[in-house]
């Protein structure tokens, strides 16, 4: 399967994207020029973390109307898969391919930790290798990383299985220690109505490897094989 | 010696070359003699600002540079020793690491955020400009006492500064280390290190060659931000200073990383010969040391350079430091080339200047030349001094009184008490506050991040190899025993390395200090000198390189000697990697080395009696050697679980953190030091004799067995248990606690103080 | 065509959580501002303009409020002075 | 005493290097604003105070942007506005 990583100015974890992609689960992986008005035929397109045009005024802001961000957005359209980590989904949201969006971190401070997700929602094309209610260790490093979205959207979010992760404690409640951001309702991740475009603070493509502390960000990327790939 | 130089003319608008405007540009008298001797004639208001800046401490180490060629630089797999923008060493296989330190105390001082800031882009435009990709960043600070507001405000904006522009740019920070004392009031210490990867044949250096190659600026316009801040750090921060300071340079991390991005396709490009970092002393420092590398001559037009402001001066533009820029000596030809890979990463260039045949250093404003001076004598003729060394014997004093004679407190009684006061000293306390707030993952490389073990430790991705790393300096040994704390510096670097399972292969380091001129001051800055240089001839661990940062004073005097350690290792087989915290119960305690009664220039004096005092701990190089071998030997045996060396604190404070280290779990254990009976239990419990490293292991047999062949001291002296309690029986005395306030205190103790409001006014 | 200095001012949402404007607060307090009740923290932004007049600088300012400046799920903006320069 | 809401705009000092407003003139050049020729980002903070008077207000406003609101190396500040609330 073909996933193209997009770089722009400012990303600076398209090469760990690309790794993840390439070294663990050996899929092929094209790195995308912001720049670029071509997908090279990526079945699944990735905005990486970083800091995009050095997050200026609010991150992912200026991101957004890069050129390749119109074929990002054809792209889902089409309901092939995106997926936004951390800087990534700041520019999903701010590319209204995801509601809601990211404020600076309730503690005002830029956090890099391990943090604790509850799997839920019902998005298959990235959920399948999780069981509902898994407790997940994944890392997180970012300052704007606190959802925010008005009563009805987050109501609605819920209602549709589009909450696909929330901070928990290692027990799996979700609790306000827990949450490192200040994020509403603990969100941590989600999708967009059709379940083909994800946005997640944390990084999945830091979990690949047991050397580096986890493996929980794999399931992610195989469940998306299983199903794209068939 | 005057020669043919004559179409040197004043600029209409320049002030008159006055003796009052010579001081002000902290040239001595001596050193302006000189520098009329080396032109013939006398200066341009332009030329005075050069050489200013050129024979400026930090650019000329003037006062240190006779000291610095005592120490040791070769190893076989030096690649580059000092001289360039970085060391770098060869790790095998074709791979090569640069690193470099280098300190931004001053400017942290007047604005932590941006000092900081600028100070870790600064360092990683030094690996970069090597060809080396940088993958990894630390930092050793050093502040005044967290109980006052301003201090907070220094830490906050410090922290933040370092991590934001590390975290931008997409290099993790995976280790460092941090101090406070009141001899940091007022003058805190910031020191940033970048390790950078690449292959051995990418080696580029920053010498000028081929005659009629264009120079070019690169990355972002200059301003009139920094003008004389390589002067401003060779000076006290008095209040005097503090008000004509000049203004601050503002970092720009998103600029940098395109520039880091496009160097490196640069270096890789073929279209380059040489690639220096616009740093202290801006244009004027880069293509003069540039020139003089490459023995030949340059000129560069000032008119050409992009500005951000208008109407500056060829003064204005040499000599300020406005970040993110970079010098570059192209091919003839290639130009365009290079031009189209800068565009790529959106940014300017513009050739600026060429290389020439003619042994001169030559500046022109369009048709007019503002500066000229013969060749690379400016560089290399900078005066040099042989200050007078002197200990001051308040120190000497200090150092002599017996630390067994200051009675206990009361409090004391109850040794629970004691190790809480350690544990939440801020010194010793966890330093997660501080690195919670940097990416120390990003590139996901790193093994084992900050706090995880004596040392970070990053993987060699395509390799079954990874690099410790780790900077160290206890200060408060070297301001009581510049030589033995100049020793035991880099004797910690080396313990905390091979604890991770790293060899010792190299060094940077960063040598902050007062003002040279003072006796007591350049005698601790020659003593400590020699002290890292006898441990790291004996350690074999040359250094590579490494930034003097002296004048740290204020008017309360000044800071305690600080040269701090920057230490690279290598870990052979990832398989090795080792941590400092206990993680299975029933393992076996091992303490290597010996407990001797040194209680001396502790941690414990200074926290609990609020006393620098005593005679410093010895230590003995040679056991640190062997110690190191046997600690790498069975940990590639495989019967090491964790490993961590005695530090600040003593035995007792290294137990305790070896139960709280794991971040799944607290453990407990249970030990008996039965140490020699003239050992006091003070010295067994806090005293910070040398030598001593605790290892967790299930194969304790295995443990000794290797010690004793390497001659160093092993003896079990307790198990790891699942109850969170501590117990150490230390001689008369015993100290048992359930570890909740061990952890409360360790882990509380910053954020607690942290907490209270911070403010930039006293 | 002249040239305009529009001033904007952004702020977040009535509402939404303004934890900057809070620890802002705590701290004045802290300080010893004891008077101060509450503390609300945006951006400033100016933006020099080239325009046939005020209202088109204004319209230009608005224009770019709506597609970058402010993000319409958390912001609200204002024009707050236009000057001649 | 009575209350007052103070506004207080804070930029960046002038001749130091602005990266955010860079980025975002850039930005909005590459949008289309072609009139775009400057850009400075600050801050926009508004304090409610009780204070005696306007005057008192303001003055008690500036010691917080001395103590803590603006930078003093690499800030300016300037009281935009009081009115009482
Ligand atoms: N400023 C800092 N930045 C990042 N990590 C730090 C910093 N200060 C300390 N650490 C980390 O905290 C841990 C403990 O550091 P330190 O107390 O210096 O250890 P030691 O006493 O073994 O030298 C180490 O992992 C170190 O890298
Ligand atoms: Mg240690």
């Amino acid at each position: 399967m073909k996933f193209g990583i997009v770089t722009f100015p400012g990303s600076n974890c398209d090469t760990d994207a690309i790794h993840a992609v390439t070294d663990q689960l050996g899929q092929t992986a094209f790195a995308l020029w912001h720049r670029d008005h071509d997908t090279q035929g990526c079945d699944v397109l990735i905005l990486p973390g970083g800091f995009a045009y050095g997050d200026a005024l609010r991150a992912g802001a200026i991101a957004r109307f890069s050129p390749i961000m119109q074929e990002v957005i054809a792209h889902a359209e089409r309901g092939a898969p995106v997926i936004g980590i951390c800087n990534g989904f700041q520019v999903l949201c701010e590319s209204h391919l995801l509601p809601g969006a990211l404020m600076r971190n309730a503690g005002l401070k830029f956090v890099c930790d391990w943090v604790h997700l509850r799997v839920e929602g019902s998005a298959p094309m990235y959920l399948n290798g999780y069981q509902q209610g898994q407790v997940l260790r994944l890392p997180i490093a970012h300052g704007e990383g606190r959802f925010a979205a008005d009563d009805d959207t987050l109501d609605q979010l819920e209602q549709n299985g589009q909450v696909v992760f929330r901070y928990c404690d290692a027990s799996g409640n979700v609790t306000d220690a827990s949450n490192p951001n200040g994020a509403m309702r603990g969100i941590a991740g989600i999708t967009n109505a059709a379940g083909n475009v994800i946005g997640m603070m944390p990084h999945p493509e830091r979990a690949v490897e047991a050397l580096l502390g986890s493996t929980d960000g794999l399931p992610l990327f195989e469940s998306l094989l299983a199903r794209v790939g068939a | 010696m005057s020669t043919t130089i004559s179409n040197v003319k004043p600029r209409p608008g320049d002030p008159a070359i006055t003796p009052a405007l010579v001081a002000e540009h902290g040239i001595t008298p001596f050193e302006y003699d000189k520098l009329l001797g080396l032109l013939g004639r006398e200066p341009t208001f332009t030329e005075l600002g050069i050489v200013s800046a050129l024979w400026s401490e930090h650019c000329s180490y003037k006062h240190s540079r006779p000291v610095l060629k005592s120490l040791p630089t070769k190893a076989p797999y030096v690649l580059q020793g000092p001289g360039e923008n970085a060391g770098v060493i060869s790790v095998g296989d074709g791979w090569a690491v640069a690193f470099k330190i280098e300190s931004h105390n001053h400017p942290s001082a007047v604005e932590p955020y941006q000092g900081a800031a600028t100070g870790v882009g600064g360092i990683l435009r030094d690996v970069f400009t090597m060809g080396a990709r940088p993958i990894a960043m630390l930092n050793s600070l050093r502040f005044g006492s967290l109980d006052t507001p301003r201090v907070r405000w220094l830490v906050s904006g410090v922290v933040k500064g370092i991590g934001d522009y590390g975290n931008c740019i997409g290099v993790p920070t995976v280790a460092g280390d941090v101090m406070f004392d009141p001899a940091y009031e007022g003058n805190p210490l910031v020191n940033a290190m970048c390790v950078g990867l690449m292959r051995e044949d990418e080696l580029i250096t920053a010498k000028a060659e081929g005659i009629g190659n264009p120079i070019l600026a690169v990355g972002a316009r200059t301003g009139r931000d920094g003008i004389h801040g390589a002067s401003f750090a060779s000076e006290d921060l008095s209040a005097e200073n503090e008000a004509k300071r000049p203004r601050v340079q503002v970092g720009d991390p998103f600029t940098e990383k395109l520039l880091l991005e496009a160097s490196l396709e640069l270096i890789r490009s073929g279209h380059i010969v040489a690639i220096q970092d616009m740093g202290a002393a801006g244009l004027t420092s880069s293509s003069a040391e540039m020139a003089e590398r490459g023995d030949v001559g340059v000129v560069i037009d000032v008119t050409k350079v992009p500005v951000r402001e208008e109407g500056m001066t060829p003064y204005e533009i040499l000599l300020s430091e406005s970040q993110e820029r970079m010098l570059v000596v192209a091919k003839r030809g290639h130009e365009d080339a290079a031009k189209a890979i800068l565009r790529k990463w959106e940014l300017q260039a513009e050739v600026i200047g060429e290389v020439i045949a003619e042994p001169v250093y030559r500046v022109v404003e369009g048709d007019r030349v503002v500066a000229e001076f013969p060749g690379s004598r400016l560089v290399t003729e900078c005066p040099q001094y042989h200050p007078e060394a002197r200990e001051s014997e308040a120190i000497v004093a200090l150092r002599a009184r017996d630390p067994h004679a200051v009675p206990e407190r009361a409090e004391e009684a109850d040794a629970v008490w004691t190790l809480v006061q350690l544990l939440s000293s801020p010194t010793i306390a966890n330093k997660r506050w501080i690195y919670r707030q940097y990416d120390s993952q990003v590139r996901t490389s790193t093994v084992v991040g900050p706090g995880g073990a004596d040392a970070a430790v990053v993987r060699l991705r395509g390799t079954n190899k990874a690099l410790a790393l780790k900077t160290d300096c206890n200060s408060r040994y070297v301001y009581l025993d510049p030589r033995m704390g100049g020793r035991i510096a880099v004797a910690e670097a080396a313990r905390n390395v091979a604890c991770t399972g790293g060899r010792p292969m190299a060094i940077t380091n960063c040598l902050n200090f007062g003002n040279p001129k003072k006796p007591e001051v350049f005698f601790q800055f020659r003593e400590a000198v020699h002290g890292m240089g006898d441990a790291c001839r004996a350690l074999g661990t040359p250094v590579t390189g490494g930034n003097v940062s002296l004048y740290n004073e204020n008017p309360q005097g000044a800071v305690f000697p600080t040269p701090t350690i920057g230490m690279v290792g290598l870990i052979e087989n990832i398989d090795h990697v080792t941590r400092s915290g206990f993680r299975t119960a029933g393992d076996a305690i091992v303490l290597l080395g010996d407990c001797t009664d040194e209680l001396g220039a502790s941690e414990y004096l200074s926290r609990v009696h609020n006393l620098t005092i005593g005679a410093v701990p010895v230590v003995d190089l040679d056991h640190e050697k062997r110690l190191v071998d046997a600690l790498l030997a069975a940990i590639a045996e495989g019967s090491v679980r964790s490993a961590h060396d005695v530090s600040e604190g003593g035995f007792a404070v290294a137990l305790a953190e070896c139960c709280m280290a794991d971040e799944d779990h607290v453990w407990g254990a249970e030990v008996e030091l039965a140490a020699a009976t003239d050992v006091t239990p003070r010295s067994l419990l806090w005293g910070e004799a040398q030598g001593r490293v605790l290892v967790s292991t299930p194969t304790a047999e295995a443990v000794l067995a290797t010690a004793t062949a390497h001659g160093i001291a092993a003896r079990v002296i307790g198990r790891v248990t699942k109850e969170k309690r501590l117990i150490i029986r230390a001689g008369a005395r015993t100290l048992d606690t359930p570890l909740v306030p061990l952890s409360d205190a360790y882990f509380n103790a910053i954020p607690a103080l942290m907490q209270r409001a911070a403010t930039a006014t006293a | 065509m002249n040239r305009f200095r529009v001033s904007v001012h952004i702020v977040p949402r009535k509402g939404l959580l303004d934890p900057q404007g809070k620890a802002v607060s705590d701290a004045l307090h802290a300080l010893g501002f004891a008077d101060v009740e509450d503390t609300r923290i945006g951006r400033y932004i100016v933006l020099d303009v080239r325009a046939e007049s005020a209202a088109a600088a204004e319209i230009s300012a608005q224009a770019m409020c709506d597609k970058l400046l402010a993000n319409p799920v958390t912001e609200d903006y204002q024009i707050a002075s236009t000057v001649t320069v």
